[in-house]
Formats: C-alpha cells, structure tokens, sequence
C-alpha cells in the first residue's frame, strides 16, 4: 500500500515535536487563484501544518453559509476541478506542505474517479475528502486512491456508533475526519458539548497508522487547546480562515493568524508517543 | 434452472425491485450524504421496513387517504379532449381533486404517519411551488407535528397563496435566499437543517429522490395512483392501457403512475420532463441531494440553471428509478416546452373545464401530440397530478407579458 | 283514514313535498318575475320534471358526478377537533373537495346538462364570491355550453382569482357597476338579461333561490350531500346523525345537507348565517329574486345592504324553503359573526390541516359551540361546503386591518 | 264591480275623440317630490292623458338602467310609497287626471296588501301596476283591488301565449300593459320587430272593457304613430321622460315633449269606434 508521502512524514514530525498539526482550509479561486496561492503560503508562513484546499461545488449541502459563499465566489471567478489541481502544481514549485483537497462528489464523478485521482497523484496532492462519500459508496474510490497513493479521508461524527467508526477507519488512511458537532460547517465561539466526548470516544478504536483530526466549528485558541488536551492529532480550521478572506484579510494578517492558533497546538499536547 | 430463465428480463421489463438492492435502482440511486446522516438513513429504512407492514398503520394510512385526502381520485374520461385527439381514449387519472390540490399529499401523508410512529414531532421539507410544502403543513396540522417548510425567495414570489396557506396552518415558513433562490437551494437548506437536527427531525422528501430509502418510500406511498388506475380500469370492463403519462419533475407522481404496470410488458410509459429543466432528456449522470441520477450539470459537474415556468418541474435532477427506467429503455421520455405546455392548459380548461397545474399540463400537451399518432381504440391515461390554481399568477404574468390570452 | 292518520305531520316534520304545491313551500316561494318569464319557468318545471325520471339523463349526471366532480365526497371524522369540542364525535362532508372546490358544481353540473337537454347553448349566471360562476364556467365548457357570468364589481374585487380562472375557461364576465355592486345587484342583471333573451338562454341560478322551480331543482341536485352522508354514516355501522349542521347563505348547500333528513324526526338541522346578512334570524317575510321568503329590509320594504366577510352569504335574502323550515321549527337558525367565523377557520386550519371556505368557517364555528353543550357520544355532522383557497386575500386583508394573525 | 272612475273615463273620451291615451311616466321623487309634481302637472299640461307614477324600490329587476337609477336617486331622497301616496293627493288637489301608481310587490306586501288598497283608493289612485306580480301569486291582491275599486293592470308579452292571454284579461280591468318586445325598460329608436305582431295577435283576445297600453321602449312620433294605427288604446312612455328629467330638463320643455308625442296619439287613430 502506497502511502501519501508528505502528510504521514509531517504527522510523524508532529508527533514528535508533541504538537498536533493544524490543518487550514482554503477555497480554491475565493477570492482568484493568484490570491488563493498568496494565501496558501501565507498560512504555511504562519505555521499552518496542512493545507485543506477546497474545489467549489455549486450546492456545497454539508458547509454553512461562510464555505457556501466562498463557492459561489469561486465559480463565479470561473474556478473548477482543475483549476484546483493546477494551484496545486504551481505551490509545489516551491512548497512540501501537505495538501489534502476537498471536494464534492459530483465533479470527481463526472472527471472520472480514476482520472481525477491520476491528476491528484500527479500533482502530488496527499489526500482526498470527499463529505457526501459515506463509505458504503466508495468502494471504487477507496480503489482508485489507494492505486494512485492518496490519503483517503473519511468522517466519523456524534452519530457514528463504534462499530462504524472501526469500519470507517478501515477504509480510511492519513486521517479520520472528526465532526465534533451537529449542524454545518462553520466558526462557532465554544467547542460544541459533543466534542470531547466524541473525541475520547472514537480515539481508542483508530489504529495506530491513523491520524485524528477534529472539525466544525474550530476557530479559537481555546477551542484547539481542548481538542489537542482530549487527543486529536489535529485541528482543522476552515470557516474561521475564509471569514477573514471575505472580509479582505492581508496574508499577513493571516499568516499572523494561523501562529496564533499553531500556538495552541503545541501546549496542550499529552504525551502519546506510547501510543 | 427454468425459473429464472423464464422470468429473464427483457429490455422492456428489468427487474423492477420493491426493495432497491443496496438502496439502488440499477446503478442509480443510493446515499450520497455526509456521514452524519447515515445512521438516521440506515435506521428510517429498518424502521421504515417494520412500520411498512403493521396492520395498523396500514389501516390508519388507509382511513386517512380515504376521508381526508379523498382517495381514490376519480379515472375521468375526458370525451372532448378524446375527440380532439381525434379518437384515441383520454382518461384523466384526477389527483387535482385531492385534499391540497396534488398528489403530494399521498406522499406527504404517509411520511408524516412515518414520523409520529417514528416519535419525531419536528418535521422538515424543501418546496418548490410550495406544493409539497403546503401539503406538510396540512398533514402536520392533522397530525398535531410541527412544520419548518424551506422554500427558495423566488419560488416564494411566484406562489405567494400557498405561502399564505402554510401560514395559516401554523408552519413555520424559511425564506432562503441563498443560491438561486429556487427549490434546490430550498433543498441544500433542508438538508443542512437535518443535519443539524437529526437526532429528533423528521426529513420529509417530497418526491422520489434524494438518498435511500426515500425514492423507495416516496414511491410506496404514490403507487396508489397507478394501483387504483389498474384497478379502475379493470373494473369498467377495460383492458389495461396502451400509454401512461405523467409529469416528470422529480418524478414522485410519474414513478406512481408507472410502478405497478412496471411489470405488464404492453403497457409504455412517456414521462413528460419541462424543456427547461430536462434532466432525463438533456442531462449527464451525476450525484446530487444523495442520489446519483440524471442532472443538468456542466462539463465540470456543477449544477445548471432550471427556469421552467412549472415551479415544481424546475428541478435540475430527477428521481433515480426513473433514471433506471430511462438507461433501461422501460420508459420513454421527452421534453415539452413551457409555451407548449400552456396550449396544454388551454386545451384542458376549454374542452373539459378543468384548469390543470401547469406541471400536469405539460403531461396533457404531450398525451394529447402522442394521441394523434395513435390507433383509434388505444386508450392512454394522462395523470392530472394537480389543478391550476397555484398557477393562475404565473399564467396572469405570461399573457401580460406576450400582451395576449394563452 | 288511517294512512293519513298515521302520517300526521308533528311540528317538527312538516309535510316536506318533493314537489312544492303551486311552487310554495307552505307560504313560502312561488314565482314573483315579470310576466315574460312565467312561460319559460311553467316550461321548465314540465321539462325538468320529466328530464329528471330519464334514465339516460340521470346516468350522465351520476357518471360526472362521480368521474368530473370526484363524487362521493368523503364523510371524514374529525378527531382533534372532536377532542376540541370536548368528545362530541364531529363528521365533516368534505364538499370541499369537489372539483372546483365547493359544493357549488353539484348544482351547476346538473342544470347544465338540463340545459342542454332543453337546447340551450346560452347559459347566464349571477356569482358572488365567482365560486357559482366558476362552477357555470367549468361545466359549460364540459358542455361545450357558452357561459356569461354577471358579477358584482366588489366582489370581483375581493375574489379576483375566481374572475381569472372564469376568463381562462373562456366564460364572459360582465362587470356589475349597478346598486350595489354585489351579488343582489348581479342577480338583478341576470334577470334582466333573462327577461331579454329568455328565448333562447338557460339562467344557471347558483342556488335554491329564486322563482319556482328553480328552489326544487336546485335541491334535487344538491340533496347527494345529505344522501350521501346517511349512507356513509349507515355504511359505517353509526345511527343517524344527532344534528346537522350547515352554513347557510342562499341555503343551498344547507338545504341539500337536511332535505334528505327531513322526514328523521330525531335528526336536528342547524342552519348558520353570516351575523352581517342573517335574513333568517333577523329578517321579515318579503319578495326579492321571485320568490315569498325572509329578507333583510326596511320598514319601506327596500333591501338592505349586507356586509359578511364571506361572499356567498352576504345576501339578504333566503332560499324559500330555509323560510319554511324556520316558520315550521323543523330547523334552528343562528347567526355566527365574522370574527367567530374566522376563529372556525383557525381551529379547523390548526387542528385538523384544512383550510375552510369562510362560509363554512361559519358552520365549524357554530358546530363546534354547539357540540360543547352536548353529550360525548352524540354525532354531529358539519358540511364543509368549501375550502378556502378563494378567500386567501380576504383574509390577509383583515390580518392586515386587525394587525395580527387571525 | 266597482271600477276606477277617471280612468275608464279618459279612455271613453279619447275613443269618442279617436285619440289613443299617452301614458306618461314618473319615478316619484325624481329628482325630489316638488319636482315630480311640477313635472306631472306639466305633463298634463301638455297633454298627457294618464300618469303612470313609479314607486322606488331598491332591486328593480324588470328596469333597465335609467328606471333603476332614477329609483336610485329617489330612495336617496327617502322617497317611498306613503310618499308617492303623498304626491297623489297633492296632484289631485287640482287634477282629475287617471293616475296608475308602479310599485314592485315587495314594498306594498310589507304595507300589506289590503293596507296599501285601501290607502291607494283614498288617495284617489286609478290603478296599481306591480311589474313581478304575476296572475298566479295575484289571487289576493286582485281581490283587495276590487274591493277598493283599483284598476288591476297586468301585463302581456311575446311570451304569452293566447290562452295566457285570455286568462290574464280575466283578472286585469282598466288595460293590458302590451310589454312590445323582450329586454327591460328603455327607450330604443326602434319600435321592436315583435311589438305589430304581438298587438295584432293580442288585439281580438282583448273583452270590450279593457283597454290595450303598449309599452318597453318607446320614445319617438313614429313609434307611438305604428303602434296606434296598430290598435293600441294608449302608449306607455317612461324611460324617455324620466331620461330627459335626469338631464335637468325644465317643466316647460317636458310640457312640449308631452304635446309632441300627444299629436302622434291622434293622427293614426283607426276608427275602432265599432269595436
Ligand atoms: C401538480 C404537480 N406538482 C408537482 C409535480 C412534480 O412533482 P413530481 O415530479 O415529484 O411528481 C408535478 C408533476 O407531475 C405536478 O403535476
Ligand atoms: C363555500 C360556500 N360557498 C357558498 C355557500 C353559500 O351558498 P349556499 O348558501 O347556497 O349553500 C356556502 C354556504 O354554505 C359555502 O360554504
């Protein structure tokens, strides 16, 4: 089995520096590409340890308005699957940052499943999210993803029982995608009442090659300190980072921003290295 | 073996299963939602399954389709309309006469019983005129269940009265506004209300798509249309019909018609999509709302744009049985423009005096075109799947817009 | 003889004839129209009373009733709201769901195919809310009849969907500018366009009102409402029902809700009027529209204008066989306001998912009152002779007036 | 039998005279009661010979719109029957002309019929004409105007079939009120297609003592000229008069109208004399 290179190698790196990774996201082409890439390497200044890069889907059903909007923004700008990819080549250039590229179903199937993970592999994309995949519909994907190396990145949320959850994860690699809440995505103030103990939950059922990491909702230092506490291996922050773009954000500012919530990943970390 | 040999399937009869094999329709169908959602589908189909075969809700469903929503409509023979398309039998399968004004209550009904067996009291839809809307409202009255209706701001404008009515039934009404304003923005909505709540929401579909188990469910509980076709026609002394036809939107009504003829060889079905919003005719496969189906898609899959006069034909996707029917060539499908489907209206409102919803008159143009090919003594039925009222403003608008009576 | 001995009529059956004696019931009816009228109303009592014993006649009339109008229409028992009234078992005739939405084309139907019977291709109408023109509409293009509809301009104001629908199935509405301008002042137009062309016109009248023989004729065709209720009642195992109750306006929905009761001693008939045009309980004897009834007039004997929120009852005159049920006590009559009438439109909205016609919202009102004074297990049954789609805008008015939700 | 006494004696006049009666209408209290009396005595004055005076009433169905508003306008004086009575004896102060009072059936049943007989006789009214009273629901009323020796004035139309006829003459006394053509009151230009025939037909039914009025219609010379040489022994002229009194016009100029349409009465009179 081919694993995603430059996702496990900074998961590992993580591990041992005690910290867990924080996973930003970006939509592809909000508010245009050239932005779009400034932004990328402005959050991996400021620490971000993976990049989650959203493709635009007209009718984005699990994402809150702030993601939805981003979007429309998006394809208004003409932005498209391969507009994705093609960002991802030109970072590369000069970048070895995880990227993991989340997108609905529906281009993928219409590029093709297998076409669409050659192109990923190609561009040296780690991962694939795909939120209205549930496993039971992907098992030609799982096929596809494995052949061409790249991180399969399910969810797993407060209503996935544990017998599911041990079934996710084996279909999963890279990282298993925790839905800490009920409800769309997008920044709310407080970790919602689910989190933790969804999170203490599911952390014992994951194999050791399988990385946890909590979203929805995260946008706060003290959000990520608990998650990190409770054992996530990672954090992803993604309504929080776009808000900010909506409202016209400098990268700076945003790399600012992205240290300060590296920050939090690295104190609270307990130590799992026996784990 | 000889059995199966025998029952091998022709092109005209695929395997038309009761219970989709794991929740597809052929390659159609299945769940395409987040995660979250998934053990609320897993179980509302083994519930679903469970409930489905209880005496007493069979019964309760029964009583209530009778005397609240009027069951059985009314086959009608329509003889003007006949002679106009000069002799060939028009019977109108009359679900306008319904409780509500469609056929959606059948379907809106029976969920809603599925629901307060189910032990959720908060119930959700998406509407596009408001149709399905108004109709969950009505059954949430009656079932003492709280309605929250999200309808697109632009189908909210073009169906002001059916707004007002679901008011006045006590629900609870969501402007959306984000998107295109129009049903598959209500949808988006709806299913991220659901996936917010649904740990103790009830998620009624108002058609036959969406994730499994609901094209299923939805079906169920439309089969009585055609069921009682068959049997309506049967008892008058007729063989079964040459022709079905029905309105395709997302397809709940056609899919209701067509089922339980699915296996009589000789009879055709002609589902009758809006130009406008042809997603069987003109679209691509692809997944939306949790189904894989036809859609109107781009070459880079994202939705198209609908703009069909027909609010509840405007819809870039469609019901996944239908999109099995299609691929397996057991239906035929077409596409009748808005314009077209207004000399449909005309013809129905001046030879027979009834004013059919403009979805239903699409189906009446395209019965009526295939008529005229037909041999004198084939007898179609033309499932009048609502009446017109809801529409009498959009139709207002169009004739003061063309400056001349449809 | 002890034959009519035995049928000695008490105070509470009345002789009720089939056929009025010289056109009256008791003092009430006969035929106050001009002279030139006497020959076509003489005529058509011959013609009508013998058309009506054809059975080629009754059979056409009982297939579109079934088929066209969606007859029988449903007996459906109203649980919350019979839980509302305290445990009284409430029945509702759901008239409402009749094609066109009331009771109005029980009628309609049946003097167009007369019409057509006697050879007229021009058939003339009075409406006030157009739910009767609307109905004269839809059967006269069954018929391929040409319909004129004489209407208020008030009324088409309030009730413009109705006027839209008319004009789609191609029916000529006249604007009445004169009095008025409602339904007393349409009726008032219609026979004067009678009077010019009584040749060669049928006058549609919408209810049982107006000149021998029309009160019959109009009650013969809507006595299905109660015949229907008796059977169903029967059919489900329950006894005759302990009260009846009924919106009236001109009293045609009414009357064919209690004529077939007339000669159940033990069945009670509550009729309801419009506080705002209760001819019956606070009118006097007088003559309007051809016929000797209750009116609401001045000391001079000059009607008096009527203002009920709800356009069908909002006349000041009485079918003359309402009169003759009052003067007989074979039935009680009360007054319900419009605001009670719009509280009746909530509770059946809010507990039972139907939206009422505001006449009806009446009947629910009073039915609903008058179960709370009666004993659990009796039976009362309400005729919902409308639904209330057509009085969306009357009522969005007066939440606007009031300032709050009704 | 006692019959109405100015008016059987007019038309005994007029016949020795071979003139045919004019007829003229008034809606009481059009525009006001002065008014109307100032009109009816400039219609005698210009030699109308009966005056037929309308009662208003709200609902006039047999009317066609210049009757009806004229009713209009006269219930918004307050004008009603007791009124009309009012301006009876008023007239008669200074006027033996025969004077038939209209009035729709509703306001003289809720007076009571015989109440209104006998208050109509006191007043020294000649006749009663009740357009919606047929013979058929006229049994009492025909009784009450004998008994107070009313002129029962019914009428006939192209509807009416010979043997209606005849029984209608049965129950009338003082004329027949010809209704020359389908439609409501109103002057027309014409004379209606069917009004010659009808007269003819109706003419031979008629008993000696009744006297034959044609009216519905009629406004003009010619008109009044075809009907009398026709046969008729009166016309009927109303919606033209009070047209002209809703135009505002002077007493004087109705006097004029009055004495031209008076002259038509006289030229074409046949010699019935025999009759
Ligand atoms: C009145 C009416 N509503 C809604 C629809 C569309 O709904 P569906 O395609 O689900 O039957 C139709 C289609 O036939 C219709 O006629
Ligand atoms: C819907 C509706 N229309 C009309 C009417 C009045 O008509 P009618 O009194 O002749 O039955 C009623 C009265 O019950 C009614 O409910």
């Amino acid at each position: 089995m081919i694993v995603s290179n430059y996702l496990a190698k900074r998961f590992e790196e993580l591990k041992q520096r005690s910290e867990a990774a924080l996973i930003a996201y970006l939509m592809a082409g909000d508010p245009d590409l050239s932005r779009t890439l400034e932004y990328a390497r402005a959050l991996e200044a400021g620490g971000a340890d993976v990049l989650e890069l959203g493709a635009p889907f007209s009718d984005p059903i699990a994402d809150g308005p702030v993601l939805e909007e981003a979007a429309q923004r998006a394809l208004r700008q003409g932005v498209h699957l391969q507009d994705v990819l093609h960002i991802v080549r030109e970072l590369r250039k000069s970048s070895t940052m995880p990227i993991v590229l989340l997108s609905y179903y529906n281009p993928i199937l219409r590029l093709g499943e297998e076409s669409f993970a050659r192109r990923c592999s190609e561009a040296n994309i780690d991962g694939v999210i795909i939120p209205d995949l549930p496993m039971e519909e992907a098992a030609s994907w799982v096929n596809q993803a494995r052949k061409y190396g790249l991180a399969r990145v399910f969810y797993a949320t407060p209503e996935t029982d544990n017998e599911r959850v041990r079934k996710i994860c084996e279909c999963s690699s890279g990282f298993l995608y925790l839905v800490s809440r009920y409800g769309t995505t997008g920044a709310r103030e407080a970790l919602a009442e689910t989190a933790i103990p969804l999170l203490e939950r599911v952390r014992p059922l994951l194999p050791s090659d399988l990385q946890l990491a909590v979203g929805f909702g995260i946008s706060t230092r003290p959000q990520i300190e608990s998650v990190v506490r409770a054992g996530a291996d990672g954090v992803i922050v993604a309504s929080a980072v776009v808000a900010r773009i909506a409202e016209g954000i400098t990268p700076e500012a945003l790399s600012a921003y992205a240290r300060d919530l590296k920050e939090a990943t690295k104190r609270s970390r307990p130590n799992l290295s026996n784990r | 073996m000889a059995i199966s040999s025998a029952s091998k399937p022709s092109v005209l009869t695929p395997k038309l299963a009761e219970l989709p094999r794991e929740g597809k329709f052929g390659e159609f169908g299945g769940q395409f939602v987040p995660e979250i959602l998934m053990p609320a589908l897993q179980a509302l189909e083994k519930d679903y399954l469970t409930i489905k075969t209880q005496a007493r809700f069979q019964n309760e469903l029964k009583s209530l389709r009778a005397d609240y929503c009027g069951r059985p409509t009314p086959l009608y023979f329509a003889k003007r309309l006949s002679e106009h398309a000069e002799g060939v039998q028009i019977y109108l399968k009359r679900e306008d006469l319904l409780h509500g004004g469609s056929h959606s209550v059948n379907n809106a009904l029976g969920q809603a019983l599925l629901a307060r067996e189910l032990q959720r009291r908060r119930v959700i839809c998406a509407t596009g005129s408001g149709e399905h809307g108004l109709s969950t409202a009505m059954v949430c009255a009656l079932l003492g269940l709280q309605a929250e209706i999200y309808m697109g701001a632009t189908d909210m404008e073009r169906q002001k009265t059916n707004v007002e009515q679901m008011k006045l039934l006590r629900a609870r009404v969501h402007v959306v506004t984000r998107g295109s304003q129009t049903f598959k923005d209500a949808t988006n909505e709806a299913l991220r209300d659901w996936v917010t709540h649904v740990k103790d929401t009830y998620y009624l579909i108002g058609s036959s798509v969406g994730p499994h188990p609901y094209p299923m469910i939805v079906r169920d509980f439309q089969r009585v249309i055609g069921d009682e076709i068959k049997g309506q026609l049967l008892r008058r002394g007729q063989r079964l019909p040459d022709l079905l036809v029905a309105a395709v939107g997302q397809g709940g009504s056609a899919i209701g018609t067509f089922f339980p003829f699915g296996q009589d060889e000789k009879v055709r079905f002609l589902g009758v999509e809006a130009a406008e919003a042809a997603s069987l005719t003109q679209g691509t496969v692809g997944v939306l709302h949790g189904a894989k189906t036809y859609l109107l898609q781009d070459e880079h899959g994202q939705l198209q744009p609908t703009r069909s006069l027909a609010a509840e034909l405007d819809y870039a996707a469609v019901g996944p049985e239908h999109a099995f029917y299609k691929k397996s060539g057991r239906a035929e499908y077409i596409a009748v423009s808005s314009d077209e489907a207004l000399e449909g209206f005309r013809l129905l409102a001046e030879l027979e005096g009834i004013l059919p919803a403009l979805e239903a008159a699409h189906a009446i143009y395209a019965g009526v075109q295939r008529a005229k090919k037909l041999k004198r003594d084939q007898i179609i039925v033309i499932t009048l799947s609502g009446r017109g009222e809801k529409d009498l403003k959009v139709i207002y608008d169009r004739q003061q817009l063309s400056g001349q009576a449809i």
